[in-house]
């Protein structure tokens, strides 16, 4: 019904679309996937009417059509669910879901809020979310956002009489297990009133929910198969170009932690978060911390890098007992934090690579207490050889970098600042799985190195994978510890009843 | 497994885990953020019972009535920055425009210098002009793409250099009785400035709950980018405001004429702080989103009260500065919600 | 996605464009005010105006700290007032020692403007307003609300003001010193480092465990004290101290910054940029009288000029979002 | 996805490009005037155009400049001391020196730095209003004439007594005082005191400042109404447009005219406010004298008429003389200096010394 006719897009010399043609039927949910910067993001866009193709054309109902807008895509029918959400956390639920189409509820200049409302408690039903449309968006959780979101994009069914297609741009990638469950089961539940387009890193996501699979690599679609013809593996190759590494989480380099404690915890407590929590971390550990949005693990990760003080409780860092009031302390005696918002607490995207590598110590490039230029960027090209940042020199910005690659530079930081302790809170949300994989190898040199480190992972194969031991939480205490070491890992089952 | 556990996983919908997390979170009962917006009000209140204490005739009915003429121009400057700071952005160019309206009525209406009787035609004319000077304004900051407080900073000077070149530099006197009327008709008690400033606020509340525009403006505060990926004219809004805040300075010019029964370049002088720390005590925020007309309305007393108290307190005119600044400290620390804004710049 | 090879090129070039943009709105000007009066370009009159800049520069070079780091500073002009009285009345007394009283009191100031800002976490336009009313105050009760002359005895202490250096008057050369100084500091050392930072993208610094709130107290201290060194030069310049002295030279600094081509949001310029800001404004104003503007329509030219200058100058590369 | 985060540099390019066009644009429109070293230039430098006082200064120099037919230049310091300064450093640098300043200096420190420039330069000035007390014309012969100032002190006194004599000699009055470190606030708010202590049942209430604004008075008489009520008989103001502020706050409560006001300055307002009975008093220095004589007395020493270092002490430092404007004589005043230009004789350089300046 939706088809893309051989669209080309480039951004200055930047070959983001080239030759891309694909096609959307009725009722169906189409998975897209590929690596970062493979074109799918830019595709999306293209679709949404944020950009208009360069080359080639979008054809509705087999006549060719020019969105000009993202207004003009959502009267032919087309919304999107963006990756980084676009919900203001300043306006309400209904405000949000209406955004730019308050006409309707106009009456002699003013907008009528009682009608406004109430449609947006009709929209909300569509997705069984029993929100109060007056709630500011900033109240919400992740989870109760996305469930905003995709109601946001169902209300495009009053504005037009076209069949709905929902762009969903990796709307699971910073979702709990629980929550993905749910937005499948909505999103298999309108699929009788919408097409949908998927977009996720997670090939088995894919695969349980799509009819047919796209796969991208450098702006062309180089392949597209019903779901039935699809495995994880063949999907990976086509993506990396290679395949998927025989043992994803590199289980055979996992070796037993050394006995030296660096950080212990002891009735560790903040009120309202989480309490109770008893733990202790080992030279070249990777203590992994599995629970829902909701248990506590958000509060307890921040608490050990020092933006939310215990309450109560002991904490221990080499033997000695501290409360890390804010983060200077936490870097001070050697802990360093993998922020899960990248792009906001990781890197400062307008400064260029050696200067973030550089931030958490700059120590290291003093000469007589002055700063060293010199000595910075050859400090920094060592970084980028020892990781294999792809970037085309120390001087580029930051924000000109790939994800992965970012996520390299975050990890250099911390590796230049000399920190024996690394807090990683979703390391590799939103990479590819070619990044993923450098994540993972990453993590295990670490631990090799002897560097203890806090996991909280996007996934629980993650989790499971590549910890030393895990401790599971609900609702803020510790409901059961596993010993994770290589041949007795836990399975997620173990896990999942243990979370919810 | 335990039943428990199974039971609660079964049955949480969406909206259980929903509303769970922020109370945690935040880790601040809700009932006292619900309080957070009505801080600046407490302030107000606090600041008027200290003065009224110490000097009872602060309570007169009189000096309410003096008070609130006094907070009538300042209220209309206010509103029309207070949009400009929702967006996030703000303009610096109140005492110019607000100079080239005054001006500007004074030499259309009956006045001494000319043979110009256009009575609220007139008027009509200058706030006109001041809505065009705003919107010159809004096209600088999204045309050429220059931060609003430089294109604003550079207006504010054109503004008071086209108010002296049109008088020469010397004062004209408006004798215009319905333009003065303003300042000197009293409408229950109240002089018909104040009711004019008052609708004004009315005005400007309905445009900013009821309008599109008025909502946009909290959207493009919120977040420009997401607000253009909805589709929202963000750069026409943002001319919009500007447009608007212009013509509110020139009202505020037809006031400052009718009260003072002149107009002259520096007819402004001194108003645009007073202007800005008004929209701020009031709780808005500079970085945009948060805030708006009524708690301006709140903040343009809490500066008018203060003023009207240093005089009735006879606090030397040394140590006066000193006073308000603390105090303006005081009320700010009261009435931001530091846990909702990450960053303070 | 993998950044291209000739996207890049394109960028630094643009950037590089950028970062020289300021040198050539300046040169532009005095080559056109040049035209249009011969007698400008003298050596003379060219040493004269920079001499007039000077002073500006200074404050114009404190509040930098402060706009870097994505902060505003409206205390400047009370704080440089506050120091050319201090400096008055102590000269006669204690001679040299009043300078670093002045600046002492500076220094003070800002680093209260700082810490009230960072713990009570009040907007800097906000806590620096009350500061400038604080600044003023005492400057009103200690000179008694009167301009204080300097006497022959105390200009016998400021001759490293009024005088001439190799035949340089040595506001200029003072004026460079801190110049080089800003400069210095906001490249090789942790402090400009991070001001940048904190200006770019303050939540990663945070996370970076960079003290920010230091680094922030730290910025307003300069500013002020180096508005106290202003001071201390106009009183000089003056040979007397006035509570009202400095006043008009607020917006005017401000105006330097941006107009230097460093974002008013912060994380993008520096000192090197206000340099030419300041020279820029000093040449608009005086070559207005020298091309000899109708005085009427001086302001209206200026502050169009402000904003051509501002056009051409800032840099929009980093600066995302236009607020 | 940096796809959003490069605005395509082309289009910043044009953009620039016309921007340029356009600053092109504006500096063809600059008056260009030829100055001619061999003519001598008049330049009154004064704070701004943007006030009545100051315009009618301008005038009474344009008038000069036209009867002697010289070049004729206006510079403003807009309240900014260094503006000002510079400014004038330029005209110098651009006549090379050959031209006669006549300057209120935006503060009194700035008349140092001004006349050293100006005898550097060889160009004759005259100070008004402000100079520092430790420097004199006498030291620096012959390029600094004269300082001309009026008696603040004098002439707060007398509109004081204008005032308690209009509120029948004994009740509470108000003071309303200029930026409190400006000389003349300080001078006439000393005349005003003098007149408080030889009239001992004239209390003043309150002083309040209100930095010379009209506006901020305006407020101010507000507040004071409701401190005093009907203790408040007069109002004192430190100048006329605070007094006209004043009274405008009056005739909002119709009170204008029951309290009696008086102001300093003799602006177009306030000699109208002295007709209407709405002012008890106002004092003209005559601005337009001023803005000539300031002048004229300079450029009589550059051309030779007078030697000013054989002139006395009491001719280069003087007071000028200005008029109490009254009920009686404010109709008179009104028609010869409001309704036309005043008549000033470009000869009689001292026919209004009233004596030298007191230490």
């Amino acid at each position: 019904m939706l088809s893309v006719k051989n669209v080309s897009k480039t951004f200055g010399v930047v070959q983001a679309l080239d030759d891309v043609s694909l096609e959307i039927n009725e009722n169906e949910v189409v998975g897209l996937v590929g690596e970062n910067g493979a074109g799918k993001s830019t595709l999306m866009r293209v679709l949404a009417g944020v950009y208009a193709p360069d080359r080639g054309s979008l054809q509705l109902g087999g006549k060719s059509i020019v969105f000009g807008s993202p207004t003009g895509a959502n009267l032919n029918g087309i919304g999107i669910v963006f990756q980084e959400q676009s919900l203001l956390p300043n306006l309400s639920i209904a405000e949000n879901i209406y955004l730019g189409q308050e006409r309707q509820f106009v009456r002699l200049g003013l907008i009528s809020r009682q009608r406004l409302n109430a449609a947006a408690r009709r929209q909300l039903e569509k997705v069984h979310a029993d929100f109060d449309p007056r709630t500011r968006t900033s109240e919400l959780n992740f989870a109760a956002r996305q469930m905003v979101e995709l109601a946001k994009a169902l209300a495009l069914e009053e504005r037009t009489d076209r069949h709905l297609v929902i762009l969903l741009d990796e709307p699971t990638s910073m979702l709990e297990q629980r929550d993905i469950d749910i937005l499948f089961a909505r999103v298999r539940a309108l699929r009788a009133r919408a097409s949908f387009v998927f977009v996720s890193h997670r090939l088995e996501e894919v695969l349980e929910i799509s009819d047919r699979i796209y796969v991208m690599k450098d702006g062309r679609v180089v392949a597209h198969m019903p779901v039935a013809d699809a495995t994880v593996p063949q999907l990976h190759q086509l993506m990396v170009g290679r395949d998927r590494h025989a043992e994803y989480y590199r289980e055979s380099r996992q070796h037993a932690p050394r006995a030296e404690v660096v950080m212990e915890a002891s009735g560790l407590a903040v009120d309202g978060a989480y309490r109770e929590i008893d733990f202790t971390l080992r030279k070249g550990e990777v203590l992994g911390i599995a629970g829902v949005i909701g248990s506590g693990r958000e509060e307890l990760t921040r608490t050990l890098f020092g933006f939310l003080p215990q309450t109560r409780g002991k904490l221990r860092v080499n033997g000695r007992e501290v409360r890390l009031n804010s983060p200077s302390e936490a870097a001070d005696i050697g802990i360093g934090y993998i922020p899960r918002e990248r792009r906001v607490e990781g890197l400062v995207l307008p400064l260029s690579v050696a200067v973030n590598m550089t931030l958490a110590s700059l120590q290291a490039v003093k000469i007589r207490g002055v700063i060293s230029p010199k000595r910075e960027r050859e400090l920094a090209k060592r970084w980028v050889e020892k990781l294999h940042v792809r970037t085309p020199s120390v001087d580029t910005l930051c924000l000109q970098l790939s994800g992965g690659n970012q996520q390299k530079v975050v990890l250099s930081k911390w590796m230049n600042a000399r920190s024996r302790i690394l807090i990683f809170d979703h390391p590799t949300r939103g990479l590819d799985v070619g990044a993923k994989e450098e994540v993972y190898e990453l993590i295990r040199d670490l631990s090799d190195d002897g560097i203890a480190i806090v996991l909280t992972a996007d996934t629980l194969e993650e989790t499971i994978g590549l910890c030393h031991s895990i401790l599971a939480m609900r609702d803020g205490r510790v409901t059961a510890r596993f010993d994770a070491s290589p041949g007795s890992k836990p399975s997620q089952v173990d896990l999942i009843r243990h979370m919810v | 497994m335990d039943p428990e556990v199974g039971r609660q996983s079964s049955n949480s919908g969406v909206s259980t885990p929903a509303l769970r997390e922020p109370e945690r979170a935040k880790l601040r009962p809700r009932s006292l953020r619900r309080l957070r917006p009505f801080a600046p009000f407490v302030a107000l209140v606090v600041l008027s019972l200290l003065v009224g204490a110490l000097n009872p005739r602060f309570f007169e009915f009189n000096n309410v009535v003096r008070i609130a003429n006094s907070a009538a121009i300042p209220l209309v400057l206010a509103l029309g920055e207070t949009f400009v700071i929702i967006l996030g952005s703000v303009d610096l160019s109140v005492e110019g425009v607000l100079a080239v309206g005054a001006v500007v009525i004074s030499l259309l209406v009956r006045n001494d210098s000319n043979a110009n009787a256009l009575g609220w035609t007139g008027a009509a004319l200058a706030i006109a002009i001041c809505a065009g000077i705003g919107c010159l304004s809004g096209l600088i900051h999204v045309q050429l793409r220059i931060p609003s407080f430089m294109a604003t900073l550079g207006i504010w000077f054109v503004g008071v250099g086209m108010a002296t070149l049109a008088l020469g530099g010397s004062t004209v006197r408006v004798l215009d009785t319905n333009i003065r009327s303003l300042a000197l008709t009293r409408l229950l008690e109240f002089p018909l400035a104040v009711w004019v400033a008052l609708s004004a606020l009315g005005l400007a509340w309905v445009f900013e709950r009821f309008t599109r525009i008025g909502r946009y403006v909290y959207a493009i505060g919120g977040g420009e980018d997401l607000a253009v990926l909805s589709g929202i004219p963000v750069k026409r809004v943002k001319v919009v405001i500007f447009t608007l805040a212009g013509a509110l300075y020139g009202l505020a010019g037809l006031l400052s004429a009718a009260q003072l029964g002149m107009g002259n370049a520096l007819i402004g002088s001194g108003r645009l702080f007073f202007t800005i720390t008004a929209v701020v005590v009031g709780g808005s925020a500079l970085t945009g989103g948060e805030g708006g007309v009524l708690n301006t309305f709140i903040g343009v007393l809490i500066i008018a009260v203060l003023a009207n108290g240093m005089v009735l307190l006879g606090i030397s005119p040394y140590v006066q500065q000193a006073v308000q600044g603390l105090l303006i400290i005081v009320a700010v620390a009261l009435s931001i919600d530091r846990a909702r804004l990450k960053i303070v710049k | 996605m993998p950044p291209n090879t000739a996207a890049r090129n394109w960028i630094s070039i643009a950037t590089r464009m950028r970062g020289i943009a300021p040198l050539l709105v300046l040169i532009g000007l005095v080559a056109l005010i040049g035209m249009l009066k011969p007698g400008f370009l003298t050596l003379d009159t060219l040493v004269v105006v920079m001499a007039d800049t000077a002073t500006l520069f200074i404050i114009a070079a404190g509040v930098t700290f402060v706009i870097m780091l994505g902060g505003i500073d409206l205390s400047i002009q009370s704080v440089a007032s506050l120091s050319s009285v201090i400096v008055a009345m102590m000269l006669p007394g204690a001679g040299y020692w009043a300078f670093p009283a002045a600046l002492m009191a500076g220094l003070f100031t800002g680093a209260f403007s700082g810490i009230v800002h960072v713990w009570l976490r009040i907007p800097s336009f906000i806590v620096t307003l009350a500061t400038s009313g604080l600044a003023s105050a005492a400057a009103l009760l200690l000179s008694q609300a009167r301009s204080i002359t300097i006497g022959q005895s105390g200009r016998a202490f400021l001759t490293w003001v009024t005088g001439r250096l190799f035949g340089v008057p040595s506001v200029i050369i003072v004026g460079a010193m801190v110049a080089a100084a800003g400069i210095w500091i906001q490249r090789y050392t942790a402090f400009g480092r991070y001001s940048t930072a904190i200006g770019a993208g303050e939540a990663a610094t945070v996370a970076s465990g960079v003290k920010v709130n230091r680094q922030k107290a730290i910025a307003y201290a300069l500013s002020a004290g180096l508005s106290a060194l202003a001071g201390i030069l106009l009183a000089g310049r003056m040979s007397s101290g006035s509570p009202t002295l400095a006043n008009e030279l607020l917006l005017p600094a401000i105006a330097a910054v941006v107009v230097g081509g460093t974002a008013i949001t912060g994380g993008a310029g520096g000192i090197g940029r206000t340099v030419l800001g300041a020279l820029i404004i000093a040449v608009v104003r005086v070559g207005m009288t020298f091309v000899g503007i109708n005085i009427f329509a001086q302001q209206m030219v200026f502050g169009l000029v402000l904003i051509v200058a501002v056009a051409i100058t800032i840099d929009r590369g980093k600066v995302l979002i236009v607020k | 996805m940096n796809d959003f985060t490069y605005p395509i540099p082309r289009r910043t390019f044009i953009r620039r490009a016309a921007v340029l066009a356009g600053s092109g644009a504006l500096a063809s429109m600059l008056p260009y005037r030829v100055y001619a070293a061999d003519k001598v230039t008049l330049v009154n430098s004064i704070r701004s155009l943007s006030n009545p006082y100051h315009a009618t200064w301008n005038q009474g120099g344009q008038a000069f400049a036209n009867a002697i037919g010289a070049d004729y230049v206006t510079l403003v310091t807009e309240g900014d001391s260094e503006k000002g300064i510079a400014d004038i450093r330029a005209v110098l640098a651009k006549t090379g020196g050959n031209l006669v300043l006549n300057v209120d200096p935006n503060d009194s420190p700035d008349a140092r730095p001004i006349v050293e420039a100006c005898v550097k330069a060889g160009a004759y000035v005259v100070t008004q209003w402000n100079k520092p007390a430790d420097l004199h014309p006498w030291d620096f012969n012959p390029y600094y004439v004269a300082h001309i100032s009026f008696d603040g002190v004098r002439y707060g006194e007398e509109t004081a007594n204008a005032l308690i004599k209009a509120i029948g000699g004994s009740g509470g009055i108000v003071a309303l005082g200029g930026i409190l470190s400006n000389t003349p606030a300080i001078e006439r708010k000393a005349g005003l005191q003098k007149a408080l202590d030889a009239n001992p049942n004239v209390k003043l209430l309150d002083l309040q400042v209100a930095n010379w604004k009209s506006s901020e008075a305006f407020n101010i008489v507000g507040s004071w109404l409701t401190r005093f009520g009907d203790q408040m008989k007069g109002i004192w103001a430190a100048n006329d447009d605070m007094g006209t502020g004043a009274l405008e706050a009056l005739r909002a409560e119709n009170l204008a005219g029951k309290i009696p006001i008086t102001g300093i300055d003799g602006i177009k307002l306030a000699v109208e406010a002295v007709r209407a009975g709405e002012f008890a008093a106002t004092v003209s220095w005559d601005p337009y004298w001023q803005g000539s004589m300031g002048l004229a007395i300079p450029y009589a020493a550059k051309t030779g008429k007078f030697e000013s270092v054989k002139e006395p002490k009491s001719h280069r430092e003087f007071y000028g003389t200005g008029s109490l404007v009254t009920k009686e004589n404010a109709d008179e005043f009104y028609k010869t200096h409001i309704e036309s230009a005043p008549k000033i004789d470009f000869d009689d350089l001292w026919g209004r010394v009233t004596g030298q300046i007191r230490e």
